[in-house]
């Protein structure tokens, strides 16, 4: 297809006179910005095929004028009359998905002065869906036309959309004294309603999307404490230095591969997962047999102590890579995001963690249930003597429950690093929420941790556009304190005869 | 040198403040039936195991009753319901005529009272043994008077006797921490006796002692009975042989017999349940 | 912890050995503020720095006392304290602010635009009212929580958390300009306390033995306390709470009591602290600060009341030195010394001391 | 018993020897210069670069012959990030190393904290960063913007028609008293523009606050109803969560440009800028800026990161408040050499009206009375490199207003520093 367009507009270039591409050029190699927009809102006005090239070529900010490009200092404003210009010279083009996406882009910017250029390509378009697109873009304009028929056509129009700018322009509209016809304005009433609705649909949604991401970000945090501190009944202060490795280790895969592989540069996440989890495990276990093993049983020691080893990763850290925050870029499948409604854009990268965050809790479920090392965990964790006596080698399960709790947060980490900075403090930020999110699930209960992470992450979010981020955030702690009150042992409590 | 239960106590009055900084209750308790701890078709269940299925027990002023029973039957778990740490899904517990423990929180029930001794021995060790007889003195045991409290002279007699009852006396002032398993156990009764309840719950009392020591152990309870009324859950049959006249046998969370304890070992169940067919 | 408490140091000695410590300690103290009224250029000056710095370790090591009282007694680590240590601070900081604005609104009120004081400052231009709050704020938060985690029986590494939660959603809430306490910046430029100037010698001097005084006097009652039933109580409650109740003892009441009590002596160490450093702010309220607090108590020696003073005292003695001579490595000496005092040191300095002493 | 009342006095000594370290530092014939940047804790992030940055530029005047033919000795001491040690540490500088001047302070909480103790022993503070302003002391120089120096021609900008003349306003910043004051001055100019408050959003989040999904959407929703500009007061870690949420939402800057008043180069260090391209900021220096003296300024720090292996010297970037602290490194040195001495009184004489070629391209001036620097405020475009290419430039150096005009009340405030008490 592309080829075909190629030839068309090659064609199309024999056919005018070659100068028009020139001058154009030329005109705006001399004009000053102000100049330059009139242009371009010219062009967008009476779009000339053979100035597609140029036009492009002035959204990538180069200027070719007889000859020498050089590279021009564009700004916001302009960018955005290239876009629109460049859009309304597309619908010139045989490629109809090409259209399609310059018709969505003109419902966005077309300028009243488009109104008779895209008149004609409506009239003259085969392709349903530009058509069905354009005329929308058209009927932007038309709310203004003189003819009622005609705005109350495009009234109708807009009500069908679901845009956020629909509803401002009908609303416009429904200014008094701005609309005289009745029966235009009853049809714009209904189609406000109509738009509002659609809106608040997607701003629903929008909500709970944000709240399972933010729920999944605090899940994938909290499941390596829930681990360490709910099974070894470790308070691993330390747990957000583990993300915050994690974290660097992504980083430093990232530099390898632009060091070793800029081709593969894409998929470094997937590398950096297992390296991460590696580094952090081995990390958790070396602080467990070197300081840990020495606490059980003490808890508030192994807070005490944890802490201490937190200080000093942080600080070591900070020599190693500096205190700043170091650069790690959402590969092009992570970043950007999937527009579900015209108001509800899903980011890839939230997608994928909340996915990822079920995989890991899923991965662990299994470990724990399924396999050996599970068994003595578990074993382990309910009667330390017991387990001994079985054979259980109890040293080694330590370790390797911690190295897993450990390389978990270390999976975290990875996550993390994908939407938020990376920064020596960075885990300080979830340590506490880390915390609560296991101590109000239930200690040593993987569903537990689950759903108060997505529950808190749902309430923080249905809370921030009510009362503001900082005071949800405080009233997000105080009815942990007091749901603590109400239920000690947190969401999920283990009943049983109770032993001193 | 026990006082006689049914006399009043001085600081009675059993509603006291939420937190409990009020005075201390030791109520005088209404026995006119003769029965001082009554249980009625009480259950409980964890998570759909029935732990205790309506159990029906009764324990008379003075008794000393002896629970018998295989692992599980519910034993302990009776007791928790008795020391209100358990909460019965059905039945009624009633301590005297009055006192509906269903009601009243452990430190209540406590303080009524009722004593208990652990399976587990539990001393505070960090305290010497003198003051872990102390604490558990019967005396008013709200903060203000801890704060205030001084031991008067015939306090101070009255844990010597103690002492020297338990056969602690020469290490009155080591930590507990460091006594043996048997001494500890010495240590916990003899804080049962300081604390001088009307009912006392005694969880396997001479679990880890010589023959010597629960031979005195058993004097020990048998004296007590009849001034006290004691609940001894054991499974040391020669020790409930030698002191108890009445036997109750627990099996899955109910009474499956009673009577002395010639009656139950000939009881067909009570055999079966024991050796299994 | 569950191994048994060493008595205290206090216990041990008897009452006359620790008078006589505590004259020789009060001693040094209460030297310094006299010298630093020296003129400059005497050799023996203290300058205001070192009674500054002095006066604030002092004030640490109140905050250390109090919480040796709930941790190393009835075994209740609060990660929380910095927060009652703040409200001290603050309400303090209320009648200080008062007292540099005059008749007007403090700064950052007129700033906002307020046009007259919210509520809750009413009245803190009186010194009383503000010694009140030094002691309400911090004791009612405390008896408040305290009531509701205590009756949930709420415990151990449960309750740090919970007390956790508490110092941050407090920071949290101050940091807000709107709360009403100027936000992150809090409260600094102080001008005079009860009409005398907050640089003069002679101020620092008197805010530096007020701070020695309720060093001694909270010192003295935590001995007391600690030497009383009331002290063996909590001891019991520490090592088998539920034995205790079967005992007939109600747990709540006294975890309370020293809870309250422990809030209290922050507050007012916070009270004494701002005025001596010149600023207060929603950072001390930071979970941080409280976690170093319990560090100087581990270093000490838990539940022996002259032990967490000692570790105050060396810690940020330590601080002041550290950050001066090698920036980069105070935080790596801090954490190593978390570390060692928890694996090596279980009963802090103090236990240390004792074994040599009884070897 | 004795042993432990020993200890006791040992603890006090330990704190007094505490201040003797310094003294050993103390040599002959040289003049210590103070530096109270936060090495440990939140700020490190942002204050190491500026204390790197004054030692280099103490070297440069060393290697130049010093001040007064006397070498500047730097004094470094580590607030970490503690407001009251702030205070306390400016004391030690200032009454134990007896420092002629200090340079240091990046958050307004720790200037304000240790302004007491500046104006008690008469000290002579240079403060490098942006700041809301409210405050003018005789006692510090502030080398920053006030805010008619950043905040206000930047929304000048995003008024004009180059700027994409924005309609309606999103003033986010974090919760503090910065963004706050910052904020209400700029809502009071737009008043002044005849903006009405319904096309003025105002929203402020937690310190460190990294979830901004539910922002970015209602952030998008507002734009709907016509050209919206961002005004970010967001501080430093948030801005990452916040453009990558902006990015990944598709919020392109040619819809709802986001200028932000505290992402300097130094912070996009920690971004991928790719999506970014086409926001800005607004300092008064750029990195990018094309003049002889900031070529050599950029060598220098670049040369001196290698040299002294900082981490990440590989990418070292200099930035505004860098500038900051170099111009007034150097214009103390100067005012030094004019007064002939350190004295602190003599010295803020001769600052009165001093000059310097800084690296923005221009010849700053010490204003006369207000103890702020002429500055010029240069519009910047992140690129994709990382760096800003400036769209827009006040003519020359613009004198600051640390009093707002738009804050009530602040007329009466005189023009010239007064102590506070």
């Amino acid at each position: 297809m592309p080829t075909a367009l190629y030839r068309l507009i090659l064609a199309l270039l024999l056919l005018l006179p070659l100068a028009a591409n020139a001058d154009d050029a030329s005109d705006f190699a001399v004009a000053n910005n102000s100049q330059q927009a009139q242009l371009l809102e010219s062009w967008a006005a009476q779009p000339v095929p053979a100035r597609i090239e140029l036009i492009n070529s002035l959204q990538q900010g180069q200027l070719t004028v007889d000859g020498q490009t050089k590279t021009l200092r564009l700004n916001n404003r302009l960018r955005g009359l290239i876009d629109t210009a460049l859009a309304s010279h597309q619908l010139l083009a045989a490629d109809p998905t090409l259209r399609l996406s310059a018709a969505q882009q003109l419902q966005k910017s077309a300028k009243p002065a488009q109104l008779k250029f895209l008149d004609q390509q409506l009239a003259g378009e085969s392709d349903s869906d530009v058509h069905a697109a354009l005329s929308l873009a058209l009927a932007n304009l038309q709310l203004v036309d003189a003819d009622p028929a005609v705005r109350l056509a495009a009234v109708r129009l807009l009500g069908e959309t679901g845009e956020p700018l629909a509803r401002t322009r009908l609303e416009a509209l429904l200014q008094p004294g701005v609309e005289t016809d009745a029966t235009v304005h009853t049809a714009a009433e209904t189609s406000l309603a109509q738009v509002k609705r659609k809106l608040l649909i997607g701003d629903l949604l929008g909500q709970a999307f944000s709240g399972l991401s933010l729920g999944s970000i605090l899940l994938l945090a909290a499941l390596g404490l829930a681990i360490t501190f709910g099974l070894l009944g470790v308070i691993n202060m330390a747990h957000g230095e583990m993300l915050m490795l994690g974290a660097y280790s992504t980083y430093c895969v990232q530099l390898l591969f632009q060091r070793f592989a800029p081709g593969a540069i894409e998929y470094y996440p997937l590398l950096a997962l297992p390296v991460a989890f590696f580094v952090t495990a081995v990390v958790g276990m070396v602080l467990e047999r070197t300081i840990i093993r020495h606490l059980y049983g003490r808890p508030l020691e192994t807070l005490l102590a944890t802490w201490g080893i937190s200080l000093i990763l942080i600080q070591l850290v900070r020599v190693m890579f500096g205190a700043q925050n170091v650069e790690v870029a959402n590969p092009a499948w992570l970043s950007g995001g999937l527009q579900v409604l015209p108001n509800l854009v899903l980011p890839y990268n939230r997608l994928v963690i909340i996915v990822f965050a079920l995989a890991v809790v899923f991965l662990t479920w299994l470990l724990l249930n399924k396999t050996r090392l599970g068994l003595n965990v578990r074993a382990v964790t309910q009667n330390r003597n017991m387990a001994a006596c079985c054979g259980v080698p109890t040293g080694r399960v330590d370790m390797l429950a911690f190295g897993l709790g450990s390389g978990i947060a270390g999976l975290g980490g990875v996550a993390l690093s994908q939407v938020g900075n990376v920064g020596p403090d960075l885990g300080q930020g979830y340590i506490i929420d880390s915390f609560l999110v296991v101590v109000l699930g239930g200690v040593g209960q993987l569903a537990g941790t689950v759903y108060a992470a997505f529950g808190l992450g749902i309430a923080n979010k249905i809370l921030e556009p009510q009362i503001g981020a900082v005071l949800g955030k405080i009233l997000i702690l105080g009815l942990i304190i007091l749901f603590i009150q109400k239920r000690p042992q947190g969401l999920f409590a283990l009943k049983g005869r109770v032993i001193d | 040198m026990l006082e006689p239960i049914l006399e009043p106590n001085k600081d009675a009055g059993s509603s006291r403040d939420a937190i409990g900084l009020g005075k201390a209750a030791g109520s005088g308790l209404n026995t006119r039936h003769g029965t001082i701890l009554t249980l009625e078709d009480i259950s409980v269940s964890f998570d759909g195991f029935k732990a205790l299925n309506n159990l029906n027990l009764y324990i008379g002023v003075g008794e000393l009753r002896c629970i018998i029973g295989p692992n599980g039957a519910g034993k302990t778990t009776m007791m928790d319901v008795i020391t209100g740490k358990t909460r019965p899904s059905a039945g009624q517990a009633w301590f005297g005529e009055t006192l509906d423990l269903r009601q009243m929180s452990e430190v209540q029930i406590a303080q009524s009272g009722i004593g208990r001794k652990f399976q587990k021995p539990t001393v505070f060790e960090a305290l010497s043994v003198f003051e872990n007889l102390e604490l558990a003195q019967k005396t008013d045991k709200s903060v203000w008077a801890s704060l205030r409290a001084k031991l008067s002279g015939e306090q101070k007699d009255r844990i010597g006797e103690v002492l020297h009852t338990i056969r602690l006396t020469t290490s009155a002032h080591r930590p507990a921490g460091l006594l043996s398993h048997g001494q500890k156990q010495f240590l916990e009764i003899g804080m049962l006796l300081m604390q001088d309840p009307q009912l006392l719950l005694l969880d396997e009392p001479v679990a880890g002692m010589t023959d010597a020591e629960t031979e005195f152990t058993a004097e020990l309870f048998k004296s007590l009975a009849g001034k006290h009324s004691l609940m001894v859950v054991e499974h040391d049959m020669g020790f409930v042989g030698s002191i108890a006249d009445h036997v109750t046998v627990l099996h899955q969370g109910s009474v499956l017999a009673e009577g002395s304890l010639e009656q139950v070992q000939a009881d067909e169940r009570v055999i079966e349940v024991y050796l299994g067919r | 912890m569950n191994q048994p408490l060493m008595v205290t140091a206090a216990q041990k000695a008897g009452p006359r050995l620790t008078t006589l410590a505590g004259a020789l300690i009060l001693l040094v103290l209460l030297a310094l503020p006299l010298l630093s009224l020296l003129p400059a250029d005497s050799p023996f000056q203290v300058s205001a720095y070192t009674l500054t710095l002095v006066g604030k370790i002092l004030c640490y090591a109140i905050v250390a006392l109090a919480l040796d009282l709930v941790w190393g007694y009835a075994g209740l680590l609060s990660l929380g304290h910095g927060l009652f240590f703040a409200l001290g601070g603050y309400a303090m900081g209320m009648y200080l602010m008062r007292q540099a604005s005059g008749d007007e609104l403090p700064a950052f009120m007129t700033f906002l635009s307020w046009t007259e004081l919210p509520w809750y400052w009413v009245g803190t231009e009186h010194f009383w009212w503000a010694m009140c709050l030094v002691v309400l704020a911090p004791g009612l938060l405390a008896l408040v929580f305290g009531f509701f985690a205590f009756r949930s029986r709420i415990k151990g590494v449960y309750f740090s958390i919970m007390t956790q939660a508490l110092t941050f959603a407090g920071m949290l809430l101050f940091f807000r300009n709107e709360t009403g306490f100027g936000g992150n910046n809090g409260f600094t430029n102080f001008r005079s306390i009860l009409g005398f100037g907050i640089t003069e010698p002679g101020t620092r001097a008197a805010l530096f033995f007020a701070t020695v005084l309720l060093l001694v006097v909270s010192l003295f009652l935590g001995w007391r306390l600690a030497r009383s039933k009331f002290g063996r109580v909590l001891t019991a409650l520490r090592d088998a709470e539920n034995r205790l109740m079967f005992c007939g003892y109600d747990p709540r009441g006294f975890k309370l009591f020293v809870w309250v009590l422990s809030a209290v002596l922050c507050g007012l160490a916070g009270a004494l602290y701002v005025p001596q450093v010149g600023i207060i702010n929603p950072g001390e309220m930071s979970p941080t600060n409280s976690i170093e607090a319990a560090v100087w108590v581990a270093l000490g020696g838990r539940g022996t009341l002259i032990g967490p003073l000692l570790g105050a005292g060396v810690v940020n003695g330590m601080k002041s030195w550290f950050t001066v001579a090698f920036p980069e490595y105070w935080l790596f000496f801090l954490g190593a010394l978390f570390i060692v005092v928890t694996l090596y040191l279980p009963k802090g300095v103090i236990g240390l001391l004792k074994k040599r002493a009884d070897q | 018993m004795k042993r432990r009342s020993l200890i006791k006095a040992f603890t006090l000594s330990a704190s007094i020897a505490a201040m003797g370290m310094s003294w050993t530092l103390q040599a002959a014939e040289t003049i210590k210069v103070g530096i109270l940047h936060s090495l440990s804790g939140t700020m490190a992030i942002s204050e190491t670069s500026l204390k790197d940055m004054a030692l280099m530029t103490i070297d440069e005047i060393n290697a130049k012959g010093g001040v007064n033919g006397k070498m500047l000795e730097a004094v470094v001491v580590d607030p970490a990030s503690n407001w009251p040690l702030f205070a306390e540490k400016g004391r030690q500088l200032l009454t134990q190393d007896k420092v002629a001047v200090v340079f240091g302070c990046w958050t307004s909480v720790s200037r304000k904290s240790v302004l007491p103790v500046f104006e008690e022993l008469n000290g002579l503070l240079f403060y490098p960063v942006q700041y809301e302003g409210e405050e003018m002391s005789p006692n510090v120089f502030y080398t920053g913007a006030a805010p008619n120096q950043q905040a206000i021609p930047a929304v000048e900008y995003l008024m004009s028609e180059d700027g994409g003349s924005a309609k309606r306003f999103v003033l986010l910043g974090t919760d503090y008293v910065y963004p706050r004051t910052t904020n209400k001055i700029l809502r009071a100019f737009l008043h002044s523009k005849g903006v009405a408050d319904k096309d003025i959003d105002e929203v402020y989040t937690p310190f460190g606050h990294s979830d901004y999904q539910t922002i970015v959407s209602n952030i998008k929703k507002f734009s709907a109803g016509g050209k919206t500009a961002v005004i970010s007061t967001v501080n430093g870690d948030s801005n990452v969560p916040f453009y990558k949420e902006l990015a990944n939402q598709g919020l392109k800057a040619t819809d709802v440009p986001v200028i932000a008043f505290s992402v300097g180069e130094e912070e996009l260090r920690g971004i991928d800028t790719k999506p970014l391209v086409g926001n800005l900021a607004a300092w008064n220096y750029f990195q990018s800026v094309e003049n002889p003296v900031n070529e050599k300024f950029v060598a220098d720090w670049k040369a001196y990161a290698k040299k002294h292996n900082l981490p990440g010297a590989d990418k070292a970037v200099t930035n505004d408040p860098m500038e900051a602290t170099y111009v007034g490194i150097h214009m103390w040195a100067q005012a030094a050499e004019k007064a002939k001495s350190t004295d602190v009184d003599k010295v803020r004489e001769a600052l009165a009206g001093q000059t310097f070629a800084a690296p923005s391209g221009y010849t700053l001036t010490m204003d006369k009375t207000n103890h702020h620097l002429h500055k010029p405020v240069m519009i910047g475009e992140i690129q994709p490199d990382g760096q800003f290419s400036v769209v827009w430039q006040t003519e020359g150096p613009v004198r600051a207003q640390p009093w707002s005009p738009y804050i009530p009340g602040n007329d009466k405030k005189p023009d010239y520093a007064v102590k506070s008490n």
